[in-house]
């Protein structure tokens, strides 16, 4: 996955020369991850900047940066660490078109990794979808294949509207697969059928699709038949795609690795009930994390719903008469 | 050194005047509550109007905090429009439309600093000669966008003035509870670039600052800190009751020090002014506020212009939100 | 109500001295609302900081405080600028108990007032326990009437985990009613029925509750019997109070003032779900302000859900047969 | 001007030889999987071993960022244990018993630095003459957390002392582009208290810098900010690989200077140090180590330790998650 999003990387910066990537250690050391490998050599310091280790800044001066006509590519290096951003994030860049009633195009991307199941320090794995799912003016994309990796973050750059695209930690390396080569963009706001399936389906976004999709293998040799929706896009939502699978499955599983109170998979069940109330054959059954902090590393295993969980809320939908 | 003639000494009066009849009627017009609450320039036109007049409007950006705009005529008549219609509340006073260089107000303190020196930056990666001015209060000096802004543009070399209208307070809170430093301008010293300090009621002097830094940034030598003195004359806003915390003398000795009256009275002394200019000058200035306002007032607003201009285009369900609020309001989309 | 938050602060510190007042404006001048009137006069400069503008550093000297034993009683002067100090409030305080093991009690309070009607300028209004309500180590209570403005105050101070206080901008001076006289504690976490009623259940917090509680009295004229539940506290949520009354009346509305998408309102839905579901005789119904950012004085009136939009909503979930 | 004792002096080589052996040991560990991702302390040892014996471990507290447990034996060798269970991965890590006056490691850049001030807030209105020593690196210092915590330490006047570890890198990040100010020192400007620079490899002189602050704060003078220039002989963390960024000339030259073989030879030549000594130093160090690290690792963890100490009281949805976790494990409550 790494590979297709310095790929998109590449890709865009020699597409468009408005492209400037910014970011803690983005330039000389190529990201922490390399996701920015190569850009540095290739585009020069002009284009690829080191910042200092100030988020505030970081977003701050990518709202200037996109005043002047400018695309800002903005790394996060943590997700976690936005919340020091986030008088930017949510205070501003969601609302530069908003407040100026479109005399500036917020064309601002941030990249950010996120997500357990790697053992960092904390807040290193912390998943914020509840709190960048209210700020509208914002949108935010979180891939789940390679493909997809590099298809919402092209899009994601080219949109006129600032979006923050979620990588998973553990997709990174852990995540493999066909990347279109060239041109590949993936519509933002759109999910993606990643099984199909109509017993029922799990509505996941990130890492959690990939799991899920094991899932819906493994179940599928009981003679299970388990859909799995790909959200893709936290915002916009793609509220017909949920509304069409509820309706066609008739039960629902939702699954994110926040915690659970106030995750947004509690919108995600909202909008089944309000879009598919009368297909609904069972409760909706939400998957997550615990109400408690990210844990640390021996803990963590237990935290983040596994194959186990995310297949005991399935069975547990199914057996509901 | 860079004083500005008399000419042009007598254009900032203009705008200096301008201001403060017009923030006069503004008041009026809060207290009969047809716009909403707002802070008043009162005190600040010397160092609002110094400091633009050594701007190149086609060129260089004013971002201001949020007093800022009475004083910014410089700029065109376009910026008071839009001022009048962020007062009553109408969403279009946000669109300071293009080729202006005006930000709209930010209400969020600080969070404009980094905006400036991504601006800045952006300007520079253009080839564009223009500078970035940037106004902020001494209170908005204890948010730390202000340090992040001011240390990345310290090593980014970018061409903004970052200025500091320190009118003693912020609300109730006076600077020796804002900061322990020496003064405002010292803080340049964590940026590593130049920091001064004016005396913000001689407008000459805050131009000459402001001239100075804007070689400089045009140079590419970087950012400026200045720091303009003055003292905030009238409430910290039209919500605000100062009597319960500002202490009358020194209010009455910031008075005797109006730097609307001090440079009237230079010009004055050099026959550059009279009483009969002013008058006109003043009468002008309302006309075209009243102007203004009865246009901000008439300005149409569509039924659903809630939903406008928040993404380029509506979400599904934004679309929906919007068949409802039209079918709630019985109105057609705009 | 805002009677009753000044005597709660005044009562509390007079019952304990190691409670310390923070925040932007609260001594000298009692607090741009008079919240904090007279406490300055009353307990000194020791105990009552007017701070520096600096959000971050209001919380995050709270932590420290609460390291020393002592027990903060922050005021964000309106919760929009809680975005500010995000770092400081969900990275740190949020978790303080957790990641030190109890070694540290985070006996602090936030104040701040928030939501809409009084025609403030950007970013006074916001609506944020979509962002609050995914902290798990934090509490956030949102009191809808001037007596539990009182009791939900003092027992957020007396509480040894943290405490977000959400005070109505629109009910400082707009919400009157009697106050229990001296201790008056109400449990964080415990819900309260606003009014009876068996038709259907409007479920909601801080002022809503009051334009609720209106519909309730205005639709109980045409004989119907719309209940009120006033959560009282997003966390802890009160999930046993949420299944009575959505069992007891089948029928749900929910009603909140931020933006509908990613809203607190979902995990409320979700509750009501994943408590309820068998009593479910109609899809559960959100009202909420607009995908938009709170919008501009013009127009507030539209986007905060008013007595219309929520009784239009009763009569929707009613109609279904 | 106190420098330290010859005893002293010693005392502060058994710490600095202990943590450069110690972290030996743990970045094999790391190398084996058998900890987790961590940051060498290699460089650092005189700095925050200098520090630190300028304190009273009774009495001041010491906030660190995330290189420097090792080095705060002083402070007993609790530190070491729960340094390790941190190390491991258990919760019990972020534990420090009181009445130890000692924090866990702050991953959140800066964060540590507002507690600092509120800490040190707290002492003095308890009437306690504790002091807060608080470590945080050049990169941190670009965050806004440094800054307004500055800031309001120079308005409260508070006993804290700012120990900047200027190690010259943040990450891959080298200090000419984390600010263009003068020196991390100077940033004190912008607080209106002293900042001093002093050669972090210089044990003495760091010791010496902070019994002077430490002096001053309990004085009631208020805070310092130090900045201790020294140089990151190892990695960023065990995830990085410095050799795609770091000049090998530069580290060349900064291993010449390595602190705790420059306080070796200095003691050597006074002869208060030896190999044998040294040996001996080592081999206890590292039993100390490796009985320590058993210990965490035979440290029990129960099935439900990850809902424990979220909150004093279970919410409804907690304590259900808590069957719920129970059930899944079969395991019992802890
Ligand atoms: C981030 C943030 N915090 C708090 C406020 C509330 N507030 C509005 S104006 C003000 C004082 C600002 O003082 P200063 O920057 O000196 O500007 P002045 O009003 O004196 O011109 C405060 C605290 C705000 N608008 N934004
Ligand atoms: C708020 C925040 N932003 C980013 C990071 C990621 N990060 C971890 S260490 C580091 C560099 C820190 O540099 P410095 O403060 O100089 O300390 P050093 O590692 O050199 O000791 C960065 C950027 C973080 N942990 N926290
Ligand atoms: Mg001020
Ligand atoms: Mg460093």
């Amino acid at each position: 996955m790494l590979d297709a999003i310095n790929e998109a990387l590449h890709a865009e910066m020699a597409r468009d020369d408005r492209i400037v990537v910014l970011g803690e250690d983005v330039a000389r050391n190529g990201g922490v991850f390399r996701a920015t490998e190569g850009l540095f050599e290739k585009f020069g310091e002009e284009r690829v900047i080191d910042t200092p280790i100030s988020e505030g800044v970081i977003a701050g001066s990518a709202v200037g940066l996109a005043m002047a006509g400018l695309v800002p590519v903005a790394e996060i290096q943590f997700l976690g660490f936005a919340y020091q951003a986030m008088h930017q994030i949510a205070g501003q860049v969601a609302r530069l078109r908003y407040r100026t009633r479109s005399r500036f195009e917020p064309q601002i991307t941030f990249r950010a990794p996120f997500g357990g199941g790697v053992r960092t320090p904390e807040l290193h794995s912390d998943s914020l979808e509840g709190q960048l799912g209210n700020l509208p003016g914002l949108k935010v994309v979180a891939p789940a294949t390679a493909a997809d990796a590099k298809g919402l973050l092209a899009a994601a750059i080219r949109d006129p509207d600032p979006v923050v695209v979620l990588e998973p930690l553990r997709g990174y390396r852990g995540i493999r697969g066909e990347v279109p080569d060239g041109d590949h963009l993936v519509p933002l706001g759109s999910a993606r059928t990643a099984r199909p399936g109509d017993d029922v389906v799990v509505i996941a976004w990130s890492y959690q699709v990939e799991l899920a999709c094991r899932v819906s293998d493994r179940l599928a040799e009981e003679g299970l038949s388990v859909r799995v929706l790909d959200l893709r896009s936290i915002a916009p939502l793609d509220v017909a795609a949920i509304a069409d699978a509820a309706e066609a499955c008739g039960r629902v599983v939702v699954t994110e690795e926040a915690a659970q109170t106030g995750g947004f998979g509690g919108e995600v069940v909202a909008t089944v009930v309000e879009e598919a109330f009368w297909s609904l054959e069972a409760p909706v059954v939400r998957v997550s994390g615990y109400d408690v902090p990210y844990p640390v590393g021996m803990l963590e295993e237990r935290y983040i719903p596994d194959e186990d969980r995310i297949a005991a809320a399935v069975r547990r939908v199914l057996e509901v008469a | 050194m860079t004083r500005p003639t008399d000419e042009q000494r007598r254009g900032m009066l203009v705008d200096m005047v301008t201001a403060r009849v017009q923030a006069q009627r503004l008041w009026n017009l809060q207290r009969q509550g047809r716009v909403g609450t707002l802070a008043p320039i009162d005190g600040h036109e010397a160092a609002i109007v110094g400091a633009v007049h050594a701007l190149d409007p086609d060129h260089d950006w004013v971002i201001p905090q949020y007093r800022e705009p009475l004083a910014l005529r410089r700029y065109g008549t376009e910026v008071l429009d839009r001022f009048l219609l962020y007062n009553i509340g109408h969403p279009a006073g946000g669109h300071l439309p293009a080729p202006l260089r005006v930000l709209p107000n930010q209400i969020s303190l600080a969070t404009q600093l980094p905006h400036a020196v991504g601006l800045a930056k952006g300007l520079t990666l253009q080839h564009d000669s223009g500078v970035v001015l940037v106004f902020f209060g001494d209170g908005s000096s204890s948010e730390g966008d202000f340090y992040e802004a001011g240390n990345f543009a310290g090593v980014l070399g970018v061409p903004v003035i970052f200025l500091c209208l320190n009118n003693q307070w912020a609300i109730s809170t006076p600077t020796h509870l804002q900061t322990a430093a020496e003064s405002f301008a010292a803080k340049a010293a964590a940026f590593g670039f130049p920091g001064v300090r004016v005396d913000g009621n001689d407008a000459g002097a805050v131009y000459d600052a402001v001239d100075t830094a804007r070689d400089r940034a045009r140079a590419g030598s970087g950012p400026t800190l200045i720091e303009a003195t003055l003292y905030r004359l009238g409430a910290h806003t039209t919500a605000d009751d100062p009597t319960r915390y500002v202490p009358p003398e020194d209010l009455e000795a910031a008075r005797r020090d109006d730097p609307v009256d001090r440079l009237r009275e230079e010009l004055v002394a050099l026959g550059l002014w009279d009483d009969a200019v002013n008058a006109e000058v003043e009468a002008e200035a309302l006309d075209i506020f009243d102007d203004a306002f009865e246009r901000a007032c008439a300005m149409p607003l569509s039924d659903d212009a809630m939903l406008d201009h928040c993404l380029a285009e509506d979400t599904q369900r934004m679309a929906r939100q919007r068949e409802r609020l039209l079918a709630d309001t019985g109105g057609a989309g705009g």
